[in-house]
């Protein structure tokens, strides 16, 4: 239990620590850290177990699905970077306190950083490799807000999105390379992992999953080329950037490294791609920090300087390396800590970190230069200090390689190089900064030393740099014997951790460094001078160049490919059914069933010539808006005599009603519109669309004739024997559409019902300007409402309703029905709405049309639900011959009801539809005279 | 069915028949849209009626009594074919529509 | 027959005929009514998802008919994890609108429900003339809503939308008479009796229908080149309106997992299988268009429109690649996709009223009003939309990559998910930290209020992706179970069995 | 028979696609009232071609198949709802841009379109 | 008897609407379109009465009610837009 | 409640009777119901779309003239045939004919008779109801059209109407 504790402690105080704020920095630094506190303790008893090699394992089942379990594992690697996180965090907390202002966001600062230091001990101690990658790439994000936490600044924006962008990306490298592994080994369980350490580098997958962890790590890490980021990620406040770059997130990729070392290392693309790359970052890091004026900046590099020698030391793949590795690891995180904090102390007291501007800050600042002069030694691997015993231990494993002829001296000779810029840079940093003459205009003049306690954190670190330096076997010893054992699987080398070993070939080499850095700090100019020559690349600017780039030349593809263009969205579409159905179709060819052609008559031949002719030619002749719906009229009315003319009288009348109030509709619309349509489409993309237009009506043709010749049987034999007794009707569309499957019937009226209220919303504020005439310019016509068509249209509506019944209640029968019988009454307001106009009929009619509507639907489902009583599913329809005295038989059926509410909403959709556009017109601005009645 | 029944559907049918035709070539023939006019008011409905009407004579000797809805259709025809014209013309009238060569009077200016 | 299999749709339909009656009520009356009925339909979900988690299909057949002859509704696990889905992101759209959203249009909650109501059929029926219905139900539900609030901006976008369906619906129809005109049926399970037995230039005209059908869900799902609607639809539409659509996308993604699992599944013969090799390449092209849009967007709402597409070809990848581990994964990425990027609209549309001119769009502006409260759910929103841990889109991602098999199917999927995963990333990263951070000194005139209810929905929804992961255990046994019962549908076909009411003996 | 019903069907598509791909909103809905007119023949037609066949029980010895008609009859009115709902469209598109094209267009966009034209055609 | 007459009948209404079909076209003037629409629609009466006299069939007949009602008041709306412009006002 | 159950256009709801018996094929116990509802019914939602009934004075005039109007037709059919298929270049002519009939109903029948009736078919009716305007296919004198329309229809209808 403890271990999840120690993980999930943090991301409580995190949760906890903004109500602290209120309490001022002092109550939430404390409150802070409890948990790190806790989590020491927590550990502790663990101790003995990881000294001897052991290993505690605490795992719960999560999501077996994805092979996810909520397993954690300590040995002596995850208790060192535990160990630093922790501690290291707890230092921060402390000099946060004081380095931050009292109006800043403290609570949303711990709580960032109690986030981070969780995410960072959920990376090493998860013992699942998935559980690792939730951790890591949290702390990708925390990370991002960290460094962003001044976001008011551009520059910590622009860092923090580097940062996220570069680690977030590596971390879905690691994703795949970490999915690929588990993949191989069936487990993502580190100790299944790290121990198919055979079975892995001898997978055929092997180089693509190396490459890919080790992109995640690389990432991570700053490893050339991903070493940009971390010097920007200095925008962050001094304690984050103390944390991140020294002991935390910088060395998750390093620590990552060392878990999978005995998973992944010890092949030849190990040791080529770590150590080349390790390599190049180091001496990259450590050439560029010399000339940097930015005193965090300078840290910064140096930091990627360190992290490549680790990298290196690891790429190496020996196993001395390895421990030299993680030897370097505690002390980089030791030194560099507290001279992030120093710098940060210095930025503090003088407003400024630009070196050319600070000077001689040992007369103003005596405690605090000596403290970062001790740790800068230790980066520059003066003796007597731990930076010194793992830099021996660099050179040392950097001769042992056994690299053939020239490249044998390519090795040593890096790692001196390296050492003579790391002296020159930490010299630089001594010296520039606490010496080197007076300050130059400081934005805070005279500096002084920091409250006490901001101190109390660098001189512990610096103090454990003195200690480790002195007495290593005492006081790192068994520490590092464990996580050393931890990292190689057990096989520990023999290693002897003194503060000498004597006249060796390491020691010149350090020798060299030393005095070489001195000699090239002391000649400073010139190296600036040369390095002037070349111009610097700005990282930043260049990625925010790259976003932006990218950023537009998306947004102009986007723009290319979804121009808004409607014609070419349709034509998309077009294209995708004819090019899914092309390959059946064409396959198909000219086919004709075995049921043959029949003959045709020639009344219907003509019907068909004539239909085929006006629908061509309303394509063609389009443009003239008003011929074109008179076409459309005729084509409407031909497919209504063919539903009629091949046995379908309830389609033939449905089709006919329908065509009849989609043309009103058409000319309501047409009113406001103009009445010709302007020649847009270039002659080639008209003939484009032709094209299409043809191919997909060959299509159909191809379709349909394949079709009508060929042989069919169908479920329909049930309806034709069912309709009568089981649905009391003999129309049997009329019996389909209100029982058998009267469930589509009730989603078409309310479509219907939803197109009316949707209009009537749409149109509810819309405003439109009527044309003052026709095309041809002449005025509206002043008589709106002719004397004859009204008194003629007033005795229509009571027959008409007649009619409506009659059509209603045969239609379970005989042709007809509500749908039918509901547009006869449409029609007949809507001919009321013409012939005496909108207020007229409006004031006549004595219901609210939304009213009818629902009324409607209410019966359909009414209607629906009443079998609900008896037991029966939905719409089970019943129907009785009553027998009343005098009246005689009467068949009573449900399905009538429903029909009902079919007649009733199609009468409510139609005219609410029809009026919602009849209410734009303006009918008072040309008012007729005539207007009476 | 009877001779007489069959002679005076064949009739009713070739009669209608006719006149519908005359009533179209007369819409096809006739060189202005008012002399247009009378070929469907009159000709085409009455044909129309014709042939309504033997359908009727039609499915009553058939013994399906007499057709309300024929005579409803023919009613609604005869009704509503003057509405029609009438509102034809008002709309003629209002576009101006070019009259033949010949005309007497004039249509109004609106 | 179990009569709850009803409630999802009376349930809305009832409540939407209220609405229309309601239409001169007063408005808080209506809102009462409306989040009522919005909450019954979630009970009325969950009570079915308990049902289905038996595992076994549930035929409910209107009428009392027989299917394949009358129109039959089918609960199986996925119906129920889609009822469930919609409902839930439905309850907090709901929430969220009657925070204000659902003024100037006294037929908004009746358009809301009926919208519903559409998208309940077509996850409930069994039948294929009927998910046509269904899908017209939804569809002109749909232009209504999209057609809601003030502005000129949102009509263009909703015409394209509109004919681009009504062609599309043109479309299905033709492929059901095609299928109709072969198979002489319309009823699915009864579809997938048949179709194997489709042979000779009929396998012809159902292959061209089949695919044809393709083409129409591919339209509703917005799978490339089919999608370009979507982006300016959604991100002009009122907010719960444009947060309700991110299921609708999921309708189209619905009806190819039933009707390409069921009628061209694996038994289907020599049509097993129809159209999966088209999709697998386009939905990898859709993903990777999806975050070019996103990258390019100029304002959130188009950015979270780009996520609608990203979300789509991520799901159609998963699906196509054909395994119960895929469909899974594909099913867990459904749930989370859907609520988060509702919720991102949702989000989106409070940082727009809190910035003035500036709105939603991605620049500079004086610092907005309560910024810790909405970067923080924008956050949330971010890091579950683009895959990225602790939430539940880093855990559907992963199922995802996991489903594919070693193989160059494998390398592409990897590719081109983990590749968009990294460029939503950046995208998202600029996006919030133009918004949020990239101020300029002065204050947005007048700040609209931000109200309980509407932070609370907002939030609500964003934060379910939480609720996921700690539900990650019984969702993916129930994802598992659901792909199970998809790609072994050979016990759908018994529904053509169920017993009808008065004949059990 | 088939053949020139066929024939119908495909002009009648043809022609509705064609208008469909228009730029203005009226000739675009004709267009989907013309496609909606082949679509219905179709999807009837699916169910063979009778004559004097009319589903009515009594009323003929040889039924054509009632099923398709219903479904047309459904899609009839749905297609009905939904031209309504267009047009309507249509005519808000009109009031919010003052110009019924599709895509909206405030007036004389003659370069615009021609650069689209040229980047259509240049493909 | 009737069966010729039938079909004799039947070729006068079917040439009656080409030549219908020959004004709609023709034109010139849009009322001259709206007229021959408005014969067509009689026409139309007309071949369902023959195509139900053909079967044999009344089932036809609310058809042929429904094209009268329908073309009138198609008549009506498309005439009342030719000069009013709003057919609704 | 009760106060609606009348028949407040009686000849309507007769009608709508009548015909309703026609339409239902058998007069059955059902039918005369089912007449009685609808008889009762319509005009109750109707009767406001019909504010400005005709008086008919003397309504058994009516079945004359409507048989009247019946042979005209037919005549008038039959002259304007001729024409057509004569080939002649008709002799068109726009009358305006001056009304006396008042009630706008009156004057609807009347112009729809003159449509229905020899070779003439009404055009307008001007704003103040007083002119019809009437156009002749083939006339050769315009007064000559104004008497036979006075004489024929106008004066019997003037009779029904006053
Ligand atoms: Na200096
Ligand atoms: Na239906």
């Amino acid at each position: 239990m403890s271990l999840p504790l120690v993980v999930l402690l943090p991301f409580l105080g995190a949760l906890a620590a903004p109500l602290f704020a209120q309490g001022g920095r002092t109550a939430i630094a404390i409150a802070s850290s409890v948990p790190a506190i806790i989590a020491l303790a927590a550990l502790y008893p663990h101790w003995p177990t990881l000294a001897d090699g052991g290993v505690v394992l605490h795992s719960y089942e999560w999501l077996p699905a994805l092979g996810i379990s909520f397993s954690f594992r300590l040995d002596g690697l995850s208790l060192l970077f535990a160990l630093l996180i922790l501690v290291i965090g707890l230092l921060i907390i402390l000099y946060a306190r004081y380095y931050l202002k009292a109006k800043e966001n403290v609570g949303k600062f711990y709580s960032l950083l109690l986030c981070f230091m969780g995410s960072m001990l959920g990376i090493v101690l998860s013992s699942n490799l998935l559980l690792m990658l939730v951790f890591w790439e949290l702390t990708s994000l925390t990370s991002f807000l960290l460094i962003s936490f001044w976001n008011h600044k551009q520059d910590a924006r622009r860092g923090a999105r580097m940062a996220l962008a570069v680690t977030g990306g590596g971390g879905l490298a690691l994703m795949a390379g970490i999915l690929i592994l588990g993949n191989i080994v069936g487990s993502f369980e580190l100790d299944d992992v790290l121990a198919a350490g055979d079975l892995i580098k001898s997978h055929s997958l092997y180089p693509v999953a190396l490459t890919l962890v080790l992109l995640g790590a690389f990432t991570k890490s700053a490893q050339f080329p991903f070493h940009f980021w971390l010097p920007h990620a200095m925008q962050a406040p001094t304690p984050v950037s103390a944390y991140l770059h020294s002991a935390t997130m910088v060395k998750a990729g390093i620590f990552l490294m060392a878990r999978l070392y005995p998973a992944l290392a010890g092949t030849e693309q190990w040791f080529y791609m770590v150590s080349f790359t390790g390599m190049a970052t180091l001496l990259i890091g450590a050439y560029v920090a010399m000339f940097k004026h930015d005193l965090k900046g300078l840290l910064a590099h140096s930091t990627v300087s360190h992290l490549g020698l680790i990298t290196l030391l690891f790429g190496m793949g020996t196993q001395l390396a390895a421990v030299a590795a993680v030897f370097h690891v505690i002390n980089h995180a030791t030194f560099k800590a507290s001279l992030f904090m120093a710098a940060g102390i210095i930025d503090h007291e003088t407003g400024t970190r630009d070196m050319r501007r600070i000077n001689g800050l040992w007369r103003y600042m005596p405690h605090t230069a000596t403290l970062a002069m001790v740790a800068a030694a230790s980066m520059a691997g003066v003796p007597l200090l731990n930076g010194f015993l793992s830099k021996e231990m660099f050179f040392a494993e950097s001769l042992q390689l056994n690299l053939p002829g020239f490249w044998a001296w390519v090795p040593p000779l890096v790692a001196t190089l390296a050492g003579i810029f790391a002296v020159a840079y930490s010299a630089r940093f001594i010296h520039d900064v606490f010496f080197n003459g007076k300050p130059v205009d400081l934005p805070i003049f005279p500096p002084h030393e920091p409250p006490r306690y901001m101190k109390i954190p660098v001189e512990i670190l610096v103090f454990a740099c003195i200690m480790v330096g002195v007495f290593p076997a005492i006081s790192v010893g068994p520490l590092l014997y464990a996580a050393a054992a931890a990292t190689l699987g057990g096989n520990v080398p023999e290693y002897h951790l003194t503060i000498a070993h004597g006249f060796n070939l390491p020691l010149v080499m350090s020798f060299a460094a030393f005095f070489g850095g001195l000699l090239m700090y002391s000649q400073r100019q010139r190296f600036f001078d040369f390095h002037a020559r070349f111009k610097e690349i700005d990282e930043k600017a260049v990625f925010e160049a790259v976003i932006s780039w990218l950023t537009t030349s998306a947004n102009r593809l986007t723009s290319r490919i979804e121009n808004g263009s409607l014609q070419r969205y349709a034509t998309l579409l077009v294209i995708s059914v004819l090019a899914v159905a092309i390959v059946p179709l064409t396959s198909l060819g000219v086919f004709i069933g075995e049921n043959g052609l029949s003959p045709i008559d020639w009344p219907t031949l003509i019907g068909i010539v004539v239909l085929i002719l006006c629908a061509l030619a309303t394509a063609v002749l389009h443009r003239e808006r008003f011929y074109a719906l008179v076409l459309l009229s005729v084509v409407g009315l031909l497919v209504s005599l063919g539903f009629a003319r091949f046995s379908a009288p309830d389609l033939a009348m449905t089709q006919l009603s329908v065509e009849v109030v989609t043309i009103v509709l058409l000319m309501l619309a047409l009113f406001y519109m103009p009445s010709w349509t302007p020649i847009e489409s270039s002659t080639s993309q008209r003939v484009r669309d032709a094209v299409i237009a043809l191919a997909a009506g060959t299509g159909m043709t191809l379709v349909t004739l394949a079709m009508l010749t060929g042989p069919f049987t169908s479920i329909s034999e049930y309806f034709l024997e069912n309709s009568k007794p089981g649905g009391g009707g003999t129309n049997v569309v009329n019996v389909i559409l209100v029982d058998f499957r009267g469930f589509d019937t009730l989603g078409e009226i309310t479509v219907l019902a939803i197109a009316a209220l949707g209009i009537y919303a749409m149109l509810k504020n819309t405003v439109l300007t009527p044309p003052p005439g026709d095309g041809q310019g002449h005025a509206w016509n002043r008589d709106a409402y002719p004397l004859m068509l009204r008194q003629i249209a007033r005795p229509m509506l009571p027959l008409a309703l007649m009619v409506s019944a009659y059509i209603f209640l045969r239609g379970h029968n005989m042709p007809g029905g509500g749908f039918i019988a509901g547009l006869i009454t449409a029609i007949a307001l809507i001919l009321q709405y013409i012939a005496s106009g909108m207020i007229w009929t409006q004031h006549r009619v004595p219901f609210r049309y939304h009213n009818v509507i629902g009324l409607g639907l209410l019966f359909a489902v009414i209607a629906g639900a009443a079998s609900y009583s008896f037991g029966y599913p939905f719409l089970t329809s019943t129907f009785e011959y009553i027998k009343w005295p005098v009246v005689g038989k009467f068949e009573v059926a449900s399905a009538l009801v429903f029909d009902l509410g079919v007649y009733l909403t199609v009468i409510g959709a139609t005219l609410l539809a029809l009026v919602s556009i009849g209410r734009l017109s303006p009918h008072s601005a040309i008012k007729s005279n005539k207007e009476s009645a | 069915m009877s001779a007489l029944t069959e002679y005076t559907i064949t009739a009713l049918l070739l009669i209608g028949g006719a006149f519908t035709l005359v009533g179209a070539i007369g819409l096809a023939r006739l060189p202005d849209f008012y002399t247009r006019l009378h070929g469907p008011t009159k000709a085409t409905t009455l044909g129309v009626g014709a042939i309504i009407l033997a359908s009727v004579v039609y499915f009553s000797f058939q013994g399906e009594g007499i057709g309300i809805t024929e005579i409803l259709i023919t009613a609604f025809l005869f009704l509503t074919a003057p509405i029609s014209a009438n509102i034809m013309a008002k709309a003629a009238m209002h576009l101006g529509v070019d009259v033949m060569d010949g005309t007497r009077g004039s249509p109004w200016e609106q | 027959m179990n009569h709850w299999l009803t409630a999802p749709i009376l349930i809305p339909l009832l409540g939407g005929i209220l609405q229309v009656f309601m239409g001169y009520a007063p408005i808080s009356l209506r809102r009462t009514l409306a989040m009522t009925t919005t909450v019954l339909m979630l009970v009325s979900a969950i009570v079915l998802l308990v049902l289905a988690d038996d595992g076994s299909y549930r035929a409910y057949a209107f009428g009392n008919w027989q299917p394949p002859f009358g129109i039959v509704l089918v609960l199986d696990r996925l119906a129920a994890l889609m009822l469930v889905l919609t409902a839930t992101l439905a309850l907090f759209c709901h929430i969220y609108s009657i925070g204000g959203a659902d003024e100037g249009n006294r037929q908004f909650h009746a358009l809301f429900l009926f919208q519903l109501l559409g998208l309940n059929i077509a996850f409930l029926t069994g039948d294929l003339f009927n998910l046509f219905v269904a899908f017209e139900v939804l569809l002109i539900a749909s232009y209504g809503l999209l057609m809601h609030g003030t502005g000129t901006a949102r009509t263009v976008p909703g015409l394209h939308y509109v004919v681009l369906n009504l062609a599309g619906s043109s479309v299905f129809l033709i492929s059901v008479g095609m299928i109709y005109s072969v198979t002489g049926t319309l009823n699915m399970a009864d579809l997938a009796l048949q179709v194997p037995k489709v042979s000779g230039e009929n396998l012809l005209i159902v292959k061209a229908a089949g695919m044809m059908l393709l083409v129409v869900f591919g339209l509703k799902a917005a799978i490339l080149p089919l999608c370009f609607w979507l982006p300016k639809a959604y991100a002009n539409a009122t907010a719960p309106v444009a947060a309700l659509f991110a299921v609708m996308t999921k309708v189209g993604i619905y009806a190819i997992l039933r009707v390409y699992t069921l009628i061209f599944g694996d038994q289907a013969g020599e049509l097993a299988g129809l159209g999966m090799d088209w999709l697998f390449p386009l939905a990898l092209i859709t993903l990777a268009m999806g975050v070019i849009g996103a990258l390019g967007s100029e304002s959130l709402k188009t950015l979270v429109a780009w996520q609608v597409i990203i979300s789509v070809g991520t799901l159609l990848a998963a699906m196509s690649l054909g395994s119960e581990a895929g469909t899974s994964a594909a099913l867990f990425y459904l749930l989370n996709t859907t609520w988060v990027v509702g919720g991102l609209f949702l989000v989106a549309d409070l940082i727009s009223r809190q910035r003035g001119t500036a709105r939603d769009r991605i620049v500079t502006a004086p610092r907005m009003h309560n910024r810790t409260f909405l970067s923080t759910l924008f956050l949330i929103g971010a890091v579950a939309a683009a895959g990225l841990p602790p939430l539940g889109g880093f855990f559907a991602k992963l199922l995802i990559l996991q489903a594919a098999t070693p193989g160059i199917q494998m390398a592409w999927l990897w590719s081109v998910v983990l590749g968009g995963g990294f460029f939503t990333l950046i995208a998202y990263s600029r996006a919030g930290s133009i918004v949020f951070w990239r101020t300029v000194d002065g204050h947005v005139q007048d700040p609209g209020k931000l109200s309980g209810t509407v932070s609370v929905s907002a939030g609500a929804l964003v934060a379910l992706s939480v609720v996921i992961v700690i539900l990650a255990g019984p969702i993916t046994r129930y994802a598992d179970a659901t792909a199970a019962q998809l790609h072994n549908s050979d016990a759908y076909i018994e529904i053509l069995k169920t017993p009808m009411v008065g004949e059990e003996n | 028979m088939e053949l020139a019903f066929a024939l119908a069907i495909g002009a009648l598509t043809a022609s509705g696609v064609y208008l469909l791909l228009r730029a203005r909103t009226f000739p675009v809905v004709i267009g989907l009232t013309l496609l909606s007119y082949g679509v219905n023949l179709f999807l009837f037609s699916s169910g063979r071609l009778a004559t004097g066949g009319q589903p009515i029980i009594g009323s003929t010895s040889q039924y054509s198949d009632p099923l398709p008609q219903a479904l047309v009859l459904t899609a009839i009115v749905i297609g009905f709802a939904m031209t309504a709902f267009v047009v309507v469209l249509a005519l808000r598109n009109l009031a919010d841009n003052e110009d019924d094209h599709v895509d909206g267009y405030q007036s004389e966009p003659k370069s615009r379109k021609k650069t689209e034209d040229a980047e259509v055609s240049g493909k | 008897m009737i069966g010729i007459a039938l079909n004799i009948t039947i070729g006068m209404v079917v040439l009656a609407t080409l030549l219908n079909v020959y004004r709609l076209i023709k034109g010139p003037d849009a009322p001259d379109r709206v007229l021959a629409l408005d014969t067509l629609y009689i026409n139309a009466i007309a071949l369902i009465i023959l195509l139900g006299i053909t079967l044999g069939t009344r089932l036809y007949l609310e058809a042929a009610l429904l094209i009268a009602v329908m073309g009138f008041v198609g008549t009506v709306a498309m005439a009342k837009y030719l000069k009013r412009g709003s057919v609704i006002e | 409640m009760f106060d609606r159950l009348n028949f407040p256009q009686p000849w309507l709801s007769v009608t709508l009777f009548v015909v309703w018996q026609f339409l239902s094929n058998d007069i059955s116990g059902a039918s005369v119901v089912m007449g009685l509802i609808l008889a009762w019914l319509i005009p109750q939602l109707t009767q406001g779309f019909w504010p400005e009934r005709p008086t008919l004075s003397r309504p058994w005039r009516m079945p004359g003239y409507l048989l009247r109007v019946l042979v005209d037709i037919v005549v008038a059919s039959i002259t304007v045939a001729r024409l057509i298929l004569s080939g002649r270049t008709p002799k068109p002519v726009f009358v305006s004919y001056p009304l006396e009939l008042e009630q706008p109903m009156a004057i609807t029948i009347l112009a729809s008779t003159i449509s229905l009736t020899p070779g003439t078919v009404s055009a307008d009716v001007s704003d103040d109801q007083r002119i019809l305007l009437i156009h002749t296919l083939d006339a050769s004198n315009e007064q000559d059209v104004i008497d036979a329309i006075k004489q024929r229809y106008e004066k019997p209808l003037l009779e029904m109407f006053q």
